[in-house]
């Protein structure tokens, strides 16, 4: 891949990359750190245009920067306040090494390995995947889609339960706290 | 000139970011963000690896990625159902705290 | 398993695009579900009915203009009824039957723009509000042909009205009233089968039976609720008992029912006006009484049907020229008396219907 | 006629595609050096033009729309509009905009000061994008990209996110019941959207816009007439994420002040504006394109520059969304996701089944296309129509509880309930 516009594009996006994970980690706020998940999905989407992979691209802004952003925001909102502060274990030290060791491990293998390689530019991604899919991936695009399901019951089941019982809620603490202000 | 080695080192790069706030954080929420910045990474090395390596069907790769963001999504919708079904429990998400192995 | 939450309190108002003035409503929520809600009135209090007792009974008549300055011809009508009845003073025929012309013109104007504020609660951008105000304007502009003032009319007096009425006023009026039914059809076609109208106020903000009763509300609520209690009818004034109307009742009690109650309500009005003008019989409309009423030492309560309810006035005379206790029965206040009882267990969007459903001036309910 | 025609055609001085005169520049720049030299410059330069020329679109297209809706929807209230400044009320909207710019732009004390500022910047960024993809002509597109269907919705489903920026950052109450009202009602409305897309998409076998466009004017027809079904739940859905009147939750003035936009003011507040602006004919341009033909017209646009009948449907089905404001009230947001969940995708799913059935058997048999669009057509028209009556029949609001008139009566005492 080369050219003026791909390997700038690299570059920028790498650092955003880069960088918006690493904000996730530094942020003080758990929101900003949301928000900075998602920045971090949008770069890796257009790094995945840069690897001619559009669908995939347009996927990922769907599922991850759409739906999976707003659920986290979502889980958020539903918990607590208070752990939203302290946000650190004392594993800070020891995961950053893990980290670390990883990350060099890949590097290595990647380095010191003699890759086959080859430039396979998609014309047009959509047409190959559908294909792909629906032939020799049937099996496992089905089985992802029970998994759908099956996913979406759990986390039904998992959270849901009653709604919010009015007789009992009205007495509960919210009221006594607007009694107590008046 | 961008090539292989470059996308390998940014996607190993993410991966340990994610792995590490995996470890460190201590909100649920938040290790569930490092997880997915994990997959993440994991999706870019495939994507890489099927635009620049030789193989008779070039395009698994991107099919692995789509099933790759397939369960990422399931999995964090259960994933956050269950923080939210351990706050109910619990009145708390710090994973610190969520030392029993049944609540 | 209940959702544990925080305590989510909204202050709903006094600065709210929709409290119709500066009513506030402080309530807790639970997600959009409205769990408890806290009614706090009294910030456009002016103490109208204390300051009412150190003027004349004349000087009074503005007072009343202010209170529900939508329905002003109203206001001086059941004040000056209790001045009468205090001094026992009778209005000639003339004077009464102008009187409930413009009771009647009045109601119109008012519920038009209780109608159109409803639909405006209710989400719509501001269309209806619209339409129903170009009938509105005419009635208006009928008001300031006669009395010179659109909103603050001051045109009864003690004994009758102030002024007789203009020549072009008859003409206009006719036309008005020729005019109103075709009206009253378009936006009975426009808003009655709107489905999104019926979805929104069916159901919400319904008041039972007995708690209407009980909480003594008046007028479309209490109608709404499917009890026929109107003054005009129950306790016959001026020349009312000399017409032929009826009184819309509701089924449910709900937001929609007081909504349907309104538009029925312009049509009777129309019904009572098309009778009054016609019959407008000639001679004085005033009678002479000294600018400075002294009434006989005593005490009355003079009740009107106003568009919102049952005004009441009771005025307590020590023979002087001022009041002794002047005492209001606002029917905008009593009537949101209630308005907890309709809000808790609704969404914020709910509460907005309900509060817009009871037609409060906030003029007339911290006086 | 003719001849003068194919001579013209695709020279750069042939502005019925404005494509033409950008590509002459690009290929005159490539030319320059030794012929790669500069293509670095052609990359930049075409960039360049492309933003620019969205920008200058979106703005014009703003300032303007401001105009005709203010105008549109005071005649539908029975009022005049603004008819002080300039001829009409013409200058209004530079009015409005530089009434906007001198106020002061206040930011919370106790909010995020920082994804406050950024909110309204960020929201503005999916309604550019999504300009980039809509084909004002032949050869007017920004970029396009072959995923552009779906491309559309991804960055959509960004907005309810700046959406939560703005709400949270605000520190407000009724800006976080807007925010979360907006996400709700988001998440929702995409999924109809997505299936009504993809008809379109199963129909034609494409998924980039132009590709869409040559589809209609190879076979003639306006998708509208195969796929009203789609077209309709597509407008409904998209119309809904627009935040106006029938939908407008997420800042519902009654309700909630102004919903996750309340604390904003000077021209945060106008950049909300003018991506709810923005948005909206974002939404009637790709209603143009996917149902009515985008820039061609029944070979007229031989004459007429493609881009004005693009622009002149766009802004007739904007027509469409002003007249939806004005008319109709708020619906609440559970009735609102009952909708989308329980009208919406149980029609699209329908829909999609039945396309996908349609195109199988005119694929798979190689039956003529003259035979089979028409047939479609009519069945996809009845289907739709019969689909819609039988719901609103069986689970409509007005057709089950009618609305009656009040009761009427005459005597108040006798009448009263025991």
């Amino acid at each position: 891949m080369s050219g003026f516009g791909p390997v700038s594009a690299f570059y920028v996006l790498a650092v955003l990359s880069i960088g918006s994970a690493l904000a996730v980690m530094a942020a003080r706020s758990i929101i900003h750190a949301v928000l900075f998940l998602v920045l971090f999905f949008v770069s890796l989407a257009a790094m995945f245009v840069l690897l001619s992979a559009d669908f995939v691209a347009v996927a990922q802004l769907l599922v991850y920067a759409g739906a999976i952003g707003v659920l986290v925001v979502f889980a958020i909102l539903l918990t607590p306040s208070r752990d939203r502060r302290g946000m650190e274990t004392k594993f800070v030290g020891p995961g950053l090494l893990a980290g670390a060791v990883v990350a060099g491990t890949v590097v290595f293998i990647a380095f010191n390995t003699n890759w086959d390689t080859a430039s396979n530019d998609f014309p047009s991604t959509v047409d190959a995947i559908g294909q792909a899919l629906l032939n020799r991936w049937a099996l496992p695009f089905e089985i992802a889609s029970v998994l759908l399901i099956a996913a979406m019951i759990g986390a039904i089941v998992v959270v849901g339960g009653r709604g919010v019982d009015l007789d009992t809620h009205a007495a509960g603490p919210a009221t006594r706290l607007v009694r107590r202000e008046r | 000139m961008v090539s292989l080695e470059h996308f390998l080192v940014v996607g190993a790069v993410l991966f340990g970011i994610g792995l590490w706030i995996a470890l460190s954080k201590r909100n649920a929420v938040l290790i569930l963000m490092g997880i997915e910045i994990m997959l993440n990474a994991v999706n870019l090395t495939l994507l890489a690896f099927s635009r620049f390596v030789k193989s008779p069907t070039p395009i698994a790769g991107h099919i692995f990625v789509i099933f790759v963001i397939t369960v990422a999504a399931a999995e964090a919708s259960v994933a956050l159902a269950m923080v939210v079904s351990v706050y109910r429990n619990r009145g708390t998400i710090d994973v610190d705290q969520i030392d029993l192995l049944r609540f | 398993m209940t959702i544990q939450t925080e305590p989510f309190i909204v202050n709903i108002g006094p600065q709210h695009p929709s409290t119709h003035g500066v009513f506030r409503m402080r309530v807790v929520l639970d997600g959009e579900k409205i769990i408890d809600a806290d009614m706090v009135v009294g910030y456009l209090h002016r103490s109208l009915e204390k300051l009412a007792e150190e003027r004349t009974y004349t000087q009074n008549i503005p007072f009343t203009d202010r209170m529900d300055y939508l329905s002003a011809m109203s206001n001086n009508l059941g004040y000056c009824m209790a001045v009468e009845k205090l001094a026992g003073i009778r209005v000639p025929e003339r004077g009464q039957y102008l009187r409930v012309i413009m009771a009647e013109l009045q109601r119109i104007a008012n519920h038009s723009m209780a109608i159109g504020t409803f639909i405006n609660d209710c989400g719509a951008w501001q269309t209806p509000l619209m339409w129903m105000f170009a009938e509105r304007e005419k009635i208006l502009d009928l008001f300031e042909m006669t009395c010179g003032a659109r909103l603050t009319c001051n045109y009864m007096r003690i004994g009758g009205v102030a002024f007789d009425i203009p020549d072009e006023f008859l003409p206009a009026v006719n036309g008005l009233l020729d005019d109103l039914p075709r009206k009253i059809d378009e936006y009975e076609k426009m808003l009655m089968e709107n489905e999104i109208l019926i979805a929104r106020a069916r159901g919400v903000g319904t008041i039972p039976r007995d708690l209407a009763i009980n909480a003594s509300l008046t007028g479309p609520m209490i109608r709404g609720c499917g009890i026929p209690f109107d003054i005009r009818k129950a306790d016959p004034y001026a020349v009312y008992d000399r017409f032929d109307f009826a009184i819309p009742v509701g089924e449910n009690g709900d937001s929609y029912d007081r909504f349907l109650v309104r538009m029925a309500e312009l049509r009777e009005s129309v019904k009572i006006l098309k009778q009054a003008v016609p019959a407008l019989p000639g001679g004085p409309y005033k009678v002479d009484v000294p600018l400075s009423v002294r009434p006989p030492v005593g005490d009355a309560y003079a009740r009107v049907e106003s568009p919102k309810g049952e005004l009441g006035y009771y005025i307590v005379s020590d023979g002087g020229t001022a009041p002794y206790r002047f005492h209001v029965r606002a029917p905008s206040y009593i009537n949101l008396s209630v308005l907890r009882e309709m809000v808790i267990g609704a969404s914020v969007a709910d509460s907005i219907v309900a509060l817009g459903s009871i037609d409060i001036v906030i003029g007339e309910v911290d006086r | 006629m003719t001849a003068l025609c194919g001579y013209v055609l695709s020279e750069w001085y042939d502005l019925r595609d404005l494509g033409n005169p950008v590509q002459a520049l690009l290929d005159w720049i490539n030319g320059w050096g030794d012929g790669s030299t500069f293509h670095w410059l052609a990359y930049v330069v075409a960039g360049l033009i492309g933003a620019a020329a969205i920008g200058l679109f979106l703005g014009i297209a703003m300032l303007s729309l401001i105009w005709i809706e203010r105008k549109a929807v005071s005649r539908i209230q029975i009022r005049y509009g603004p008819n002080r400044t300039g001829p009409f009320g013409l200058l209004q909207p530079v009015a409005d905009a530089l009434k906007l710019m001198q106020k002061e732009a206040l930011t919370p004390l106790a909010g995020d000061k920082y994804v406050f500022w950024l909110a309204p910047v960020v929201i503005f960024i999916p309604t550019l994008l999504v300009f980039g993809v809509l084909p004002f002509g032949p050869k007017m597109t920004a970029a396009n990209i072959n995923v552009a269907v779906l491309y559309i919705v991804a960055v959509g489903s960004a907005t309810p996110l700046v959406i939560f920026m703005a709400g949270w950052s605000s520190n407000n109450k009724y800006s976080l019941l807007g925010a979360m009202r907006g996400i709700a009602m988001a998440i929702s409305y995409e999924i109809p959207m997505v299936l009504s897309l993809l008809g379109v998409v199963l129909f034609t076998g494409h998924m980039d816009l132009n590709g869409i466009v040559q589809w209609q004017q190879k076979y003639h027809v306006w998708l509208i007439v195969l796929q009203p079904l789609a077209a309709l739940t597509y407008f409904i859905s998209a119309s809904a994420e627009l935040n106006r009147t029938p939908t407008d939750i997420a800042e519902a003035e009654s309700e909630i002040v102004a919903g996750y936009h309340t604390e904003y003011s000077g021209m945060k507040f106008g950049l909300f504006y003018a991506v709810e602006l923005g948005n909206a004919l974002a939404v009637s341009g790709i209603w143009a394109t996917l149902f009515f033909g985008g820039w061609w017209l029944f070979g007229l646009d031989r004459w007429i520059p493609a881009w004005l009948i693009f622009l002149g449907k766009m802004y007739i089905l904007y027509g469409a969304l002003i007249l939806t404001r004005g008319t109709l009230p708020r619906l609440r947001i559970d009735q609102l996701l009952d909708f989308a969940w329980k009208f919406l995708l149980p029609l699209a799913l329908v829909n999609v089944l039945v396309v996908a059935a349609e195109v199988t058997i005119w694929q798979e048999n190689g039956i003529s296309a003259g035979w089979v669009l028409p047939i479609a057509a009519v069945i996809n028209i009845v289907l739709s129509g019969v689909l819609i009556v039988g719901y609103t029949q069986t689970f409509g609001f007005a057709r089950r509880q009618r609305p009656r008139r009040a009761r009427l009566v005459t005597d108040t005492l006798a009448a009263m309930p025991q």
